[in-house]
């Protein structure tokens, strides 16, 4: 029998893969899917790795990742996508090698019973991140990971620069949110540890990731701040020199069909990035439909990735110090 | 043997107390029956080990680790042994390069060698496969077994192999019915002792498995990137319970004082 | 008649025969990968190019050359050498405690010494996290007792990492200097007691020389061990506290320049190496005369 | 009062009493041996005197100062382990050194006395080497040193020759002796060497099991054993298992007559712990070289000649009687007296007969 | 031709000649020991012979085949090691039988030949306990029935008793000699305890330094060793230096006269190995034994007793006189002869001196 093997999200991602969306289509296209685990920068290492022999035939990655993932030439285009032109344009990356298959929003994380403790009014703007008050109970992903990048960049944004003039960024970041921060976490895992443990008060995350450990009960809450939460896609693409390119192409369609996309919604708060994908009232709240999704502030790839190389060196040096 | 006065029973508790600790606390939460990690506990519950039955993905993983620990072991073995034998009790030239190439493992960083076996095995085709990590955890764990088995065979009287020999047994005959009975304790100690390195491997597996051949490690610790609840520390305390029953095997078998001392053994 | 040089090429053939098996799989197993690693870090990487087969030393000269570099190596050989030190004035002690102990008790504390050693880095450092966090067992309890204020910052720092570390590494440390107590004849410190020593003397003056070299080896290994770490500092670390294998890590896995990942960990390799060897000589050249 | 007195003294490993009541005074300056077969207690014995080990009954004095109330580190006894456990770490001087730095003796005067040290055990040449690179003899020599130069009132010797090789051992015994006797220390040793022990010692002390069942100058203990016992493990004898078949009267001197088998002989009238029976089984012990050869028939018995071994300075005869194998020695001087196969008389002095307790076996 | 032939056997190890043209025949059923002092070459000797070591040269001929192209598994060679070498995760039977099973002898007859060879030494009993659980000297004999059970055509020992205390060493020293005289095997013993060499041999053979310094009946070598080496290493001698001063005529017997300082005594006429200096120096050997006791004045030579030592069966006398320090031993039959202190006249046979080429030093 055929093998698919995708790559993806591990935690809540990969169980709604294994439980509730990989078993029907497997049934539909008599295949055996493997679902490897992984965060994106570990998937991308992965393809790099095994170039010559790729073992992955969809990887799941988050949009910044899979530019880089294009621009190296690990995907295939995708040919056999008949839901292509239900897609949100925005979703389409550029390229006809990638797709998103769900927006998450980049804001605020905090601990609603701890704010409430203090008497702190929930978190507004993203300068809030410089705010005194949260000395040492704050945490922000490292730029390797999305959220730190958007972070940055919002940094940049906010203080008179840009993608494309981004010192004042990190001047901010190194003057006055670094000093802030208890650690700059890229695991979600030790995220949500370090909220458990009450470590910290607040940081800046997912709204997905959030909406998961909202789930287990903990108060943690999700902000959009009032300069716009950043969109940030998970992408789909199948990788070149697959041995069941068909069933590849088939598995990133089946992505886009509404009934899966609103499984990731409920259960991982993705956006829909297929139009027709109707959400109930209870998920309304996340990035969905064209109001909500235009609101979206969005970052340049393009101008982002050759740089990041370069940022990421900075950002070692100068704001994890 | 003289006994230890009060100040070196104060030091020898602290020492205790600080070796335990991070495994006291582990087991504690996983005692849990509040939905995220909590130490102390507020109350005593079962609830994570019973969710470990929902989990069949580390259940599964368990059984990876245990089929892996059990062929990285037994492989390791049977090419240490003789490798034990040779280095142990002749002198040739290049006995020295052996023992140092077979005792490197102890000495590259662990993470050069991940790296290196991930893209040696997706050259050669076996990423990811159960063949690929056994070979790979049979090199890891080579130098425990073989300081081990070394220790056996140096301390063994080769004069009773001459006696043997002089009754008229043959070399193979030497082997299996005097020579490897004696040494048995070392190789079954050295064996368990690697079991447990292979089944506990965490940052060289990281890099080389796939998901059908994941271990537990490498699940357990996917699990706390992605999230982090009780269940980590009611599986952490089920494996931290299974070390602790194999360790008292090789108290039994072997003695946990001569796995020490004989260890050292070069 | 046999001459005995023929016997003597027929034993050491045989010597190799029977290594061979086990040599076939280091050679193609941890030789090949190495070299191949090894040939990596002389490649060059970009970022749309990715990997390119050029030859050259500009990863080696971009580290060396690049005080940030310097800072991590140095602050990795720093924990490795703290770490050391705290290693062996815990564990020679300990080692001799447990030395002395009654066999009976003696078991079960060799359990509590190698247990660390044998369980999983993953279920160790959740559980020093769990301890060591501002809000962490130590400083709730410090707090409640009122004998600080704030907490005491353990996570994230190299501190804290040292602790951790120390937790791992003492065990190495106590079986090295246990052997070394061993091989010691116990009637030396009778010898010492009836010719008038207390227990501090005879300890410092006739045990501790006599398990030097025991401690030395010890030290070695831990250092060495402590130099390559990888998840303790990863998991305890956080981004701030860099050491060199997660530096190698976020080359491989962030970066994805893995020729100059491979760069850092050959010169990784190379420094442990460099300071075994040289540790191993002033160690020899310091006790041939006095331990055979 | 003896200088050092051991009363009652017991100590118990659990069940196991590896030495049980144990009574010995000691002379100033007297050499005392514990002789006994392993496992019997001198060890045990030797290490409570030390303080090593906690006596579970009895006391120990010295000079009437009860000595268990100090610390081994403070009794200032000399000790030398079979081992030797001179200190690898250390040159010569330094081990011999050590016990008075202990004493905080100023540094001009430790020199001197090592120097003094090493004079006396003839290792001046080799102050500065270390342990490890000197052989058996040298190294026993240190040990020896290093105990006598903080001029111990006791010296303790722990089986310290029998690392040594016969020849380096017979030497090492003279320069011992020579050495105790110059510095007149009191000194105990223990060995399991019966020959070792009375070649040394003023006194051997025998002990059996835990127990001390004989103290005597090593002629009276080789001439006059207390029991089976002592007669055995103290050089060769003929036992024989008999019977007192005519009893003379009970004053010293007086001879009687015993049975071994069919031949009756005469002995010494039996001691006390013969007891008053009027036919008691007794141990008949006589002494290999006190036997004398006779021409067959002349003799108390009769025998054939079935082997005759030699052993340099004398000859083993072993003679089949009768009364079993008979075994007779001689000093190598002239030709052999008698051949293989040939047959002769024994006899024996009636006082060199040793009548013994009845015991199963020795 | 000889049973047992070894000719010219060398073994170097790198540098070192552990063994140097070494010949010795051994004819069947003889029992000769190999004696020297440690390090000698008495164990690598032994290995060439069992087949662990391959000679560097020289030939090993049983009943003129040549034993080198033979295999050790394939020799037919008994051996008990010093160690005893049991397999000791096997009883006490297993051990015993494995020799057996190798020759592929079925089970009943192994059973028998195992029953008998325990029977003969005496551990009947013991079949099924495992080596741990047993005595120095019962290890000792499964050991030698393990090495005759296969009915070797020689029986290699390497010193098989040096770890056994010194009574049970005697006892066991007898069974040996016993059990080999019944079997009638072939036996080579290595020992450094030269009583045990002549107690159970028919011919030593004394080693020094790789070589073979002389093979000789027991009795031949202890009162004509060809060395001075010799004569010291079997059994104690006065050693003296001297010269001689007056040779008689070349015939055996004829008598010479030496001179040890002022003292000058008669003694047998040199050997041929001194050589024919008008006035050669020479070691002058005279056994304590051979000593005896005049007046003062009567003697050859006066002395005083310096010391007298109880040796059990014998009397150790140290005389000082001008020859330096003399030892004479005397059967301990009687009272003491002298006193220590008192004046004594020494003398002895001029049959018994020897006249040994001179070397510096033994
Ligand atoms: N620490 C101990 N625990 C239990 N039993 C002991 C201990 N030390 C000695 N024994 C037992 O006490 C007895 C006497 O031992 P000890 O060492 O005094 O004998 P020894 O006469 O010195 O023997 P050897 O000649 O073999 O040295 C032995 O049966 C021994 O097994
Ligand atoms: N394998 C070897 N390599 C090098 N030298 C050796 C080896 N075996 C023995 N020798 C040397 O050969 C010499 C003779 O050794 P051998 O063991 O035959 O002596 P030995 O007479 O049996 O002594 P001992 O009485 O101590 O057992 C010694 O100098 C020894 O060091
Ligand atoms: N549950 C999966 C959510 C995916 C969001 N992207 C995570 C980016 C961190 N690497
Ligand atoms: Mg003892
Ligand atoms: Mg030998």
């Amino acid at each position: 029998q055929k093998v698919l093997t995708v790559g993806g999200y591990g935690g809540s991602f990969e169980t709604l893969m294994k439980e509730h969306i990989i078993p029907p289509f497997e049934k539909a296209h008599n295949v055996t899917v493997q679902f490897v685990p992984g965060n994106s920068t570990e998937n991308l290492a992965r393809l790099q790795a095994q170039k010559d022999n790729q073992e992955m035939d969809v990887v799941i990655l988050d949009d910044g990742p899979m530019y880089q993932a294009v621009a190296l030439g690990f995907c295939a285009p995708l040919t056999k996508v008949p839901s292509l032109p239900d897609i949100y344009d925005i979703a389409k990356m550029g390229t006809d090698k990638a797709i998103g298959i769900g927006f998450v929003a980049t804001g605020f994380a905090y601990n609603a019973e701890m704010f409430k403790e203090k008497g702190w009014a929930p978190p507004s703007s993203w300068m809030d991140l410089a705010d005194p008050k949260f000395d040492q109970l704050e945490s922000i992903p490292p730029i390797s990971n999305t959220y730190g990048l958007h972070t940055l960049v919002m940094m940049a944004r906010l203080n008179g620069g840009s993608e494309t003039d981004i010192d004042p960024g990190f001047k901010t970041m190194v003057d006055k949110v670094a000093p802030n921060v208890l650690v700059f976490e890229p695991s979600s895992g030790k995220m949500s540890e370090l909220f458990q443990n009450k470590e910290i008060a607040l940081s800046i995350w997912g709204s997905g990731r959030v909406k998961a450990l909202a789930d287990t009960g903990f108060p943690v809450k999700f902000a959009y701040p009032k300069e716009g939460a950043v969109a940030l896609m998970v992408a789909a693409c199948p990788v070149t020199h697959s041995d069941v390119p068909d069933e590849a192409q088939a598995f990133v369609d089946y992505l886009l069909q509404p009934e899966v996309q609103e499984k990731l919604a409920a259960t991982n708060g993705f956006g829909p990035t297929n139009k027709k994908t109707v959400l109930p009232e209870a998920l309304q709240s996340l990035p969905y439909g064209p109001d909500k999704i235009s609101k979206l502030v969005a970052v340049d790839w393009n101008v982002i990735n050759p740089k990041r190389e370069e940022w990421t060196q900075r950002w070692a040096r100068e704001v994890e110090r | 043997m003289t006994r230890n006065g009060p100040f070196a029973l104060l030091f020898n508790a602290l020492f205790v107390l600080f070796m335990a600790a991070p495994l006291v606390v582990v087991i504690g939460v996983s005692l849990t029956p509040e939905g995220f990690l909590e130490f102390p506990p507020s109350g005593i519950s079962l609830r994570w080990f019973r969710a470990i039955l929902d989990n069949p993905d580390f259940i599964e993983a368990g059984w990876t680790s245990l089929y892996l620990g059990v062929a990285a072991a037994s492989l390791s073995t049977a090419l240490a042994v003789p490798a034990a034998l040779a280095i142990g009790r002749r002198r040739f030239p290049g006995r020295d390069l052996l023992l140092a190439t077979f005792m490197s493992p102890l000495t590259v960083p662990t993470i050069v060698l991940g790296i290196a076996f991930l893209r040696f095995l997706s050259q050669i085709g076996l990423s990811g496969t159960f063949l690929g990590l056994t070979l790979c955890h049979a090199v890891i764990i080579t130098p425990f077994i073989l300081r081990l088995v070394l220790a056996s065979v140096t301390g063994l009287d080769r004069t009773v192999e001459k006696a043997a020999e002089s009754l008229g047994a043959s070399d193979f005959t030497v082997f299996r019915r005097i020579t490897l009975p004696m040494i048995m304790p070392g190789v079954v100690g050295g064996w368990v002792l690697a079991f447990i390195t292979s089944f506990d491997e965490l940052t060289v597996t990281v890099f080389i498995v796939n998901p059908s051949t994941t271990t537990l490690p490498v699940r357990l610790f996917n699990h706390i990137t992605q999230t982090t609840d009780p269940l980590v520390a009611s599986i952490s305390t089920v494996v931290i319970l299974f070390t602790v029953g194999l360790m008292f095997v090789i108290e039994r078998l072997y003695g946990l004082d001569r796995l020490l001392v004989g260890g050292e053994a070069r | 008649m046999a001459p005995a040089a023929a016997v003597d090429r027929e034993a050491r053939r045989r010597a190799w025969w029977l290594c061979a098996p086990a040599l076939a799989l280091f050679l193609a197993l941890m030789v090949v990968p190495l070299v191949m690693t090894f040939v990596l870090s002389f490649h060059s990487f970009g970022f749309y190019t990715g990997i390119e087969p050029t030859f050259g030393l500009h990863n080696y000269l971009d580290v060396l050359g690049d005080s940030y570099f310097h800072e991590i190596f140095a602050r990795t050989f720093g924990i490795a050498l703290v770490t050391t030190l705290l290693c062996a004035a815990i564990g020679t002690p300990e080692a001799y405690i447990l030395y002395r102990m009654r066999s009976r008790w003696r078991s079960a504390l060799l359990l509590v010494v190698i247990g660390p050693l044998l369980i999983s880095v993953v279920v160790r450092t959740l559980g020093w996290a769990i301890l060591m966090g501002n809000r962490g067992v130590i400083n709730t309890a410090l707090m409640n007792l009122e004998l600080i204020d704030r907490p005491i910052k353990m996570m994230y720092t190299p501190g804290g990492i040292v602790i951790a570390l120390v937790h791992v590494m003492v065990p190495f440390m106590v079986i090295a200097v246990w052997a070394a107590l061993h091989r010691q004849d116990p009637a030396t410190e009778q010898a010492a007691e009836s010719l008038g020593a207390g227990p501090l003397t005879i300890f410092f003056r006739v045990v501790l020389p006599q398990a030097m070299p025991g401690v030395l080896s010890g030290s070695l290994i831990v250092f060495s061990l402590s130099a390559s770490a990888f998840a303790t500092p990863a998991i305890l670390g956080g981004r701030r506290v860099k050491v060199v294998s997660t530096t190698v890590y976020d080359e491989f896995l962030n970066t994805l320049n893995w020729p100059l990942g491979a760069a850092i960990a050959i010169l990784l390799l190379v420094a442990v190496l460099l300071v075994m060897v040289s540790y191993n000589r002033v160690v020899e050249r310091r006790f041939s005369q006095v331990f055979g | 009062m003896a200088f050092l007195e051991l009363k009652g003294l017991t100590k118990r490993f659990g069940e196991i009493a590896a030495v049980e009541n144990f009574d010995l005074s000691v002379e100033r300056g007297e050499f005392v041996s514990l002789l006994g077969p392993s496992g019997c207690g001198k060890t045990t014995t030797l290490q409570m005197i030390a303080g090593f080990e906690t006596p579970s009954a009895g006391s120990i004095t010295l000079e009437g100062r009860d000595l268990l109330a100090i610390k081994a580190r403070s009794r200032g006894i000399g000790i030398v382990f079979q081992s030797y456990a001179l200190f690898p770490h250390m040159t010569v001087a330094q081990n011999v050194e050590f016990g008075l730095e202990m004493r905080k003796i100023a540094a001009p005067e430790r020199r001197q006395r090592v120097a003094e040290a090493l004079a006396l055990v003839h290792l001046e040449a080799l102050a500065d080497r270390y342990p490890r690179a000197m052989s058996g003899g040298q190294r026993q020599r240190v040990a020896l040193a290093r105990a006598l130069v903080i001029r111990p009132e006791i010296l303790l010797l722990d089986e310290p020759l029998s690392n040594l090789d016969a020849k380096l051992r017979e030497e090492m015994q003279l320069e011992l002796r020579g050495i105790q006797q110059r510095m007149g220390v009191t000194t105990i040793l223990v060995t399991h060497d019966q020959t070792e022990a009375m070649a040394l010692s003023d006194r051997v002390a025998v002990m059996h099991r835990g127990r001390l069942v004989q103290v005597a100058r090593p002629l009276e203990a080789y001439e006059h054993p207390r029991s089976d016992f002592v007669s055995s493990f103290l050089g060769k004898t003929n036992r024989l298992e008999g019977k007192v078949v005519e009893r003379a009267g009970e004053r010293a001197g007086d001879l009687c007559r015993v049975a071994v088998g069919e031949t009756v002989f005469a002995a010494p009238a039996p001691p006390p712990e013969i007891g008053k029976d009027a036919r008691p089984r007794v141990i008949v012990s006589v002494r290999p070289e006190k036997v004398e050869f006779r021409a067959a028939g002349a003799g108390l018995v009769d025998g054939t000649v079935a082997a005759r071994i030699f052993l340099g300075d004398h000859w083993l005869y072993q003679i089949e009687t009768p009364l079993g194998v008979l075994l007779v020695t001689r000093q190598n001087v002239g030709p052999a007296e008698v051949e293989t196969g040939g047959s002769v008389g024994l006899a024996w002095d009636a006082a060199q007969v040793r009548l013994l307790p009845f015991e199963e076996t020795a």
